[in-house]
């Protein structure tokens, strides 16, 4: 236990280098605002790499976050501003800002968990059918919003992303929620430890009598559900639905899960190791804007102490 | 001549060897003794260059031998067949067998047809019946081993290290192998020789070193000694192996507790018409490699999809087996053959692996319930770990064998079905796992035992089977079975 | 591209990209106007790829498209494509952005994006009264638009010594990254007077970014497209100005063309500017 | 034998599905003409893709060929145009076309083998490093480019992506000849029955003595030049080098290899089959446009599309 906690700290030293740097080259980084912005910044993020980081300890992989974000963060904005409308029935259902959001979550959690059980059901490769989700549900959302973004949602609904509870930004708190949730699922329940097990050995996971789909598939389904969450933290933010939304969050997604140190092979990594990763992500974003890197440099330089971090990661961790 | 000088290595928390000094003569088998965790492997793989951090010195004919990596060694002409299967089983037997020495015409390019030629000659030397397009995958454990012995054989070594070649082989096989042993020790090469089976050391080695904990305690000439001596040797201390054992038992009268009737499998021609296992029975079933043994039990244990039963009774009660978790909530338990790919969570430690089984679905945790289970199984299988938190890919081969019977004890089956669960498991502990599996009968659990050793099928069974080509086709009790007997059915 | 009379004319509409509201409104009135004239219209998305693009080009040259209203990825890369349907004999009409060439389109009809951002700049020069710090938030870096813009704002920002530009960064053109941006920045740079955001998506980024820091009223905002919500929040006085491009006048004029070419008509001229539109609290009420 | 070439050309039936159906559906899609589109329309993703195949069998992934791709055309063109001069050693030299493919070529190599290099040399996940390398490779040709198109390269370098030989178009003889190569290497030689031993059990092959670094090193190199030969036919097809070429190349080309039968856990798969699944792209994205589905249905149906080859290829192969 104590090892652990020991390398679970060491790879806590890449983000606390990159911090360091940060804070030497700017006086801004350390303030407590800019504090609270980096952490309200990557919530989302954190909040789909939770879920990532469940897939991929499973060893699968699930690019179609990004496409079921925009399609949950449409549909909840439609819903709170237009309902649901049905003039042959003469119906008309309005939504409250917990409707809207709790629609938002059961349909991520639907699209996951289709994600899931066309993956078990017809044994294909998780990529080719994530991919075909991001593909189907982008396509979903334009349909849907028609391309068009769906504005002014509320107050109440405002205040999930932009509101202070407790002196805490509230999508802070929502992501810390969310990840102490899927931290206890990962490390407590026999849940968590399936998913492990799946991870580090399918076969004889299988063999001591894991019911291997049913596991998959709630485990997409809790991506897809994280997916809506980081959905709603976005819409609610900005007030409004995009359709491009979340273009390419898997990619950022799974970066934060690998530099946090899950395999992608499967079975060896952690919740809070994403958490880690995700911050690294963060903090770079945020220093490079705070110093005013130019755009230009800023890719080369964010790659290059990506590399950087996971090297650091890998040395220290010998 | 090769000797190892004060060859010394450690691993994070383990002294795996400590100053071992050991000698190798050339037209000999040189047997390497030494229980589970002896440091037996980890010193053929400091030989062949895939550990190249350790202390001491390797000297050939007197020259000091020092390889960066495994070319170095091969190119030295050392070869080894690892304790665990390295194959890939992606590929075919031929490519496996010239992997790393391919043969290629004068274009540089690969000479598909002349592999191919040499194979097939290689795999009717060893008995092995396949084509060599045959993908490795679709290989029992056992046939896979043989593609091994192959490679090795193909490599033209002049020094062949063999770690544990016979724990996946049936008697026929061994037979085979210690004729081609025969041979090339003709040649004048140096055989280097691991293994558990007592019986085989006699008939083929010449010399012997015993290891024990990471140390070389003793070396001679095997026809010098006896294997009491050797067990003393290696334990360090006096013990008693048990014989035979006398516990005829008059199954009869007993409850039937499992059932199976007609089942068959058109894919591998599985055909078994009537199986029968009784309360506190332990039921061995012989066979040659191949014989369907292996499928039985699969079949039983839900695992395969082509086959059909008239009726599985457990109990007398009718029951379907979709999947192991249905198998096991019927209170079966399937220690399946390879360890590696289908027993254990390499990347997982002991306690978790053991724990596995035995965990509800859509629970919470008890890792101090889970840790006391483990050290419970490691204390009673002496099982050689730091700490139940040791991952069991850092394990040695036979450790890893008694993690997965304590996976499967865990679960507190009615049934236990054992598929060659003594593969690589010294003799010591071999003898406390006997032990063990008849205290386990005495308390009322049954029993199914597949077995290649024909010695331990004689010593446990309450009744033996023998299987072929998919079928039973003897049955035998204790007392009037023997080896002669045994082979004779299985062919 | 032979075609019997009876068969009604097919219109292509192919657009930059439509991950982008005003684009999709360019795309949709387009395809909508030569509708009305009674064509068949189809829109294809170049996905801001001209290698998309071209892909785009070859199948709808090959399905017998006989016009396209045309949206380019780029002003060099998309001029093969343009080429290559006019050697199929397929009239090309550029709307929006231009291409660098006079003899490929059969029109263009353009939206002046450096022009309508030196007119912002002059805005922002008087709104800011000549003298303060300023952030600049550009579109993606490598498209041309985004340097089109920065260019046309420089040309006279630049030219006021007191007015300085504490920080330059990219906001992808997206809502979200330029709020984020904005966000740090301010950090950096409590006391900033002015934003200019490359689109309106991010003008709009950057307001919300502004107002969750309660310094929406502080801060002058420009944007430029003339999306809805920004116009109507120049109304509410709360940004400044932006700069209106007319997506559905351009569309129009384009679909009009290709229903003249079809008439015969082939003359046209090769660019006919759109002009720009600065739309402040004077003139919000009337878009 | 036999039986592999049944299994392979069991995985031509979605395609040729997908193909009966959109020729049923539209008279234009068996033209000669669209034929040649959609050839040359597939040839750079194939290019990429036979490197990226080599990448996946051998459980390893490139995300940066996309970026690299778009490096490689933006110094191509770069140098095309405008040579290297050095003024302050008077020294200008000028580009010839073969100069400035051959120039392309090394960079595309240089950057792949810097991927394995760092791979290797740092035991780090290939998903990290070549998405570190996406990065950089972008914001590289950003400051190379400075955000602007290169454009106007000359005919004879315009030839390569536009021209005909043979009545073949010269980007269909070009993937031609590079699958052609890449297929030899893969299945006649031995650094190709080294790839697939590494993807099928890296420690088995590296306990049979093969130099596991170099293999990798190799192979990322190899895909760092197939990217760059994507890159010159982009380029020289354009008549001009986009900043932004190629983004999202990555997942459009392990699509291709998944689709095509290769396991993204290695070992298994060809490059024949990634070159199906390429055509089933290609054919997928033509058909689309020929039957005049609009734009954000596309997506929808591309999804279920890809879905469908995917579970009929499975199914067709038990
Ligand atoms: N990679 C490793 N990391 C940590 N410990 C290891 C590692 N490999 C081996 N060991 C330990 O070194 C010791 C010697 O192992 P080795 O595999 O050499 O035993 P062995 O004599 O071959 O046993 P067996 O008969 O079970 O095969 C064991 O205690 C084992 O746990
Ligand atoms: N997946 C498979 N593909 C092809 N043949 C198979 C497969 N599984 C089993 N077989 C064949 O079925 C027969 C029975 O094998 P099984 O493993 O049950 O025998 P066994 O008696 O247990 O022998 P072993 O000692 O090798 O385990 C063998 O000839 C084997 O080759
Ligand atoms: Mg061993
Ligand atoms: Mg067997």
């Amino acid at each position: 236990m104590n090892k652990e906690l020991l390398k679970k700290s060491q790879s806590l030293i890449a983000l606390f280098i990159l911090c360091l740097v940060i804070s030497l080259l700017s006086d801004k980084f350390l303030t407590t605002n800019n504090l609270w912005n980096v952490l309200r910044q990557i919530s989302v993020n954190i909040c789909i790499s939770t879920g990532m980081t469940l897939v991929v300890l499973m060893a699968g992989i699930d690019l179609s976050v990004g496409s079921v974000l925009a399609f949950t963060s449409g549909v909840c904005a439609g819903l709170l501003k237009n309902g649901i409308a049905i003039p042959s029935l003469d119906l008309f259902v309005g939504f409250t800002t917990l409707g809207g959001v709790l629609a938002a979550l059961i349909i991520g959690l639907t699209l996951g968990l289709l994600n899931g059980w066309v993956i078990t059901k017809f044994a294909l490769p998780p990529f080719v059918t994530t991919l075909a989700m991001l593909t189907i549900a982008r396509g979903a959302t334009m349909l849907y919003t028609q391309g068009m973004p769906i504005s002014n949602l509320g107050a109440s609904f405002e205040y999930i992303g932009s509101g202070w509870f407790l002196r805490i930004p509230v999508p802070v708190w929502i992501s810390l929620i969310v990840v102490l949730i899927v931290v206890f699922i990962s490390k407590k329940t026999t849940f968590g430890r399936y998913i492990y097990a799946i991870g580090g050995n399918e076969k004889a996971a299988f063999l001591s009598g894991i019911n291997i789909n049913n596991v998959k598939i709630a485990v997409y389904g809790i991506a897809g559900m994280m997916a809506a969450v980081g959905g709603i933290l976005v819409t609610s933010r900005l007030n409004s639905a995009q359709p491009n939304a979340g273009a390419s969050y898997e990619l950022d997604s799974i970066a934060a899960v690998v530099i946090g140190g899950t395999s992608l092979s499967g079975g060896v990594g952690s919740v809070t190791g994403t958490v880690i990763g995700a911050a690294i992500i963060g903090v770079l974003n945020n220093g490079l804007v705070l110093l005013n890197v130019s755009p230009f440099w800023q890719q080369v330089v964010k790659g290059l102490v990506i590399l950087l971090a996971v090297i650091i990661d890998k040395k220290s961790k010998k | 001549m090769i000797e190892l000088l004060n060859i010394s290595k450690s691993f994070p928390g383990v002294k795996a060897l400590n100053e071992v000094n050991l000698t190798f003569y050339p037209s000999k088998v040189n047997a390497i003794l030494g229980e589970n965790g002896a440091g037996k492997s980890t010193l053929l793989k400091i030989l062949t260059g895939v550990y190249t951090d350790y202390e001491g010195e390797i000297k050939q004919n007197g020259q000091t031998l020092k390889f960066k990596n495994i070319k170095d060694a091969q190119q030295a002409g050392i070869g080894i067949i690892h304790q665990e299967l390295n194959l890939i089983p992606q590929l075919s037997i031929v490519d496996n067998l010239f992997l790393g020495q391919e043969i290629v015409n004068q274009w540089g390019l690969l000479d598909s047809q002349q592999m191919e030629q040499k194979a097939t000659i290689l795999l009717d030397k060893l008995q092995l019946k396949h084509s060599p397009k045959t993908l490795v995958a679709n290989l029992k454990v056992g046939e896979q081993q043989l593609v091994e012995i192959a490679k090795v054989l193909l490599s033209d070594a002049q020094v062949i290290l063999m770690d544990e070649p016979t724990s996946a082989l049936s008697d026929k096989e061994i037979d085979n192998l210690h004729r081609i042993i025969a041979e090339l020790k003709a040649e004048g090469k140096t055989i280097v020789y691991i293994s558990h089976k007592m019986d085989e050391l006699f008939r083929i080695a010449e010399t012997y070193s015993v290891m024990r904990d990471g140390n070389s305690v003793g070396a001679g000439n095997m026809q010098d000694t006896t294997e009491q001596a050797l067990i003393r040797l290696m334990v360090g201390r006096e013990i008693l192996i048990s014989n035979r054992k006398l516990r005829i038992e008059n199954c009869e009268n007993r409850r039937k507790i499992l059932e199976v009737k007609n089942l068959r499998s058109e894919k591998t021609s599985l055909f078994v018409h009537h199986l029968s296992l009784y309360q506190g029975e332990i039921l061995g079933i012989f066979g040659l490699m191949g014989a369907g043994r292996t499928e039985l039990l699969e079949a039983i244990f839900g695992l395969n999809p082509n086959a059909e039963t008239e009726s599985i009774l457990i109990d007398n009660q009718a029951i379907k087996i979709k999947s192991p978790k249905d198998a096991i909530d019927k209170g079966l338990a399937f220690l399946t053959e390879d360890r590696k790919t289908e027993g254990l969570i390499l990347g997982m430690n002991i306690a978790n692996n053991i724990g596995l089984t035995s965990l509800k679905p859509n629970t919470l945790l008890n890792e101090k319930e889970e840790n006391n289970l483990a050290q419970k199984y490691i204390d009673a299988l002496r099982i050689k770990t730091p700490s139940e938190q040791q991952l069991c890919v850092n394990l040695s081969g036979g450790n890893q064998q008694k993690v997965v019977l304590a996976k499967w004890l865990a679960t507190n089956p009615k049934i236990l079905m054992l598929d060659e669960p003594t593969r690589g498991i010294d003799i010591n502990a071999k003898n406390e796992i006997y032990e063990l599996i008849k205290k386990l009968a005495e308390q009322g659990k049954s029993i199914i035992i597949v077995s290649s050793e024909i010695p331990e099928i004689l010593a446990l069974s309450d009744r033996i089977l023998v299987m072929a080509d998919g079928q039973i086709k003897a049955e035998f009790s204790p007392e009037e079975a023997n080896e002669d007997k045994l082979l004779k059915a299985a062919i | 591209t032979q075609k019997n009379n009876q068969e009604k004319p097919k219109v292509a509409v192919v657009i930059s990209t439509l991950n982008n509201p005003w684009f999709v409104v360019l795309a949709e009135s387009a395809a909508e106007n030569a509708r009305k004239l009674g064509y068949e219209a189809k829109i294809f998305d170049s996905q801001n790829n001209p290698a998309t693009e071209s892909d785009n080009f070859e199948n709808l040259i090959s399905s017998g498209f006989d016009a396209i209203l045309f949206n380019p990825t780029d002003a060099d890369g998309s001029i093969a494509n343009i080429l290559k349907a006019k050697a199929a004999g397929v009239p090309v009409f550029c709307m929006d952005r231009e291409v660098n060439a006079d003899d490929a389109a059969t029109s263009q009809i353009l939206s002046d994006n450096y022009s309508g951002c030196v007119e912002i700049g002059i805005e922002f020069v008087k709104a800011l009264k000549e003298k303060g710090k300023y952030v600049e938030i550009i579109g993606l870096v490598g498209d041309n638009n985004t340097w089109a813009r920065s260019g046309g704002f420089h040309s006279v920002v630049d030219k006021f010594p007191n007015l300085k530009m504490v920080a330059q960064q990219s906001g992808d053109f997206d809502r979200n990254k330029a709020m984020e941006v904005l966000e740090t920045i301010m950090q950096a740079n409590p006391n900033i007077d002015a934003v200019f955001c490359g689109n309106d998506a991010m003008a709009m980024g950057a307001f919300q970014a502004l107002q969750s820091a309660g310094k929406a009223d502080k801060v002058k905002v420009f944007g430029f497209d003339g999306a809805s919500d920004v116009v109507e929040k120049i109304a509410e006085k709360k940004i400044v100005a932006t700069g209106m491009q007319y997506p559905k006048v351009m569309a129009e004029y384009a679909a009009r063309y290709a229903d003249e070419y079809f008439k015969g008509k082939r003359d046209f001229p090769q660019r006919v500017p759109v002009e720009v539109e600065l739309v402040t609290v004077s003139n919000a009420k009337n878009y």
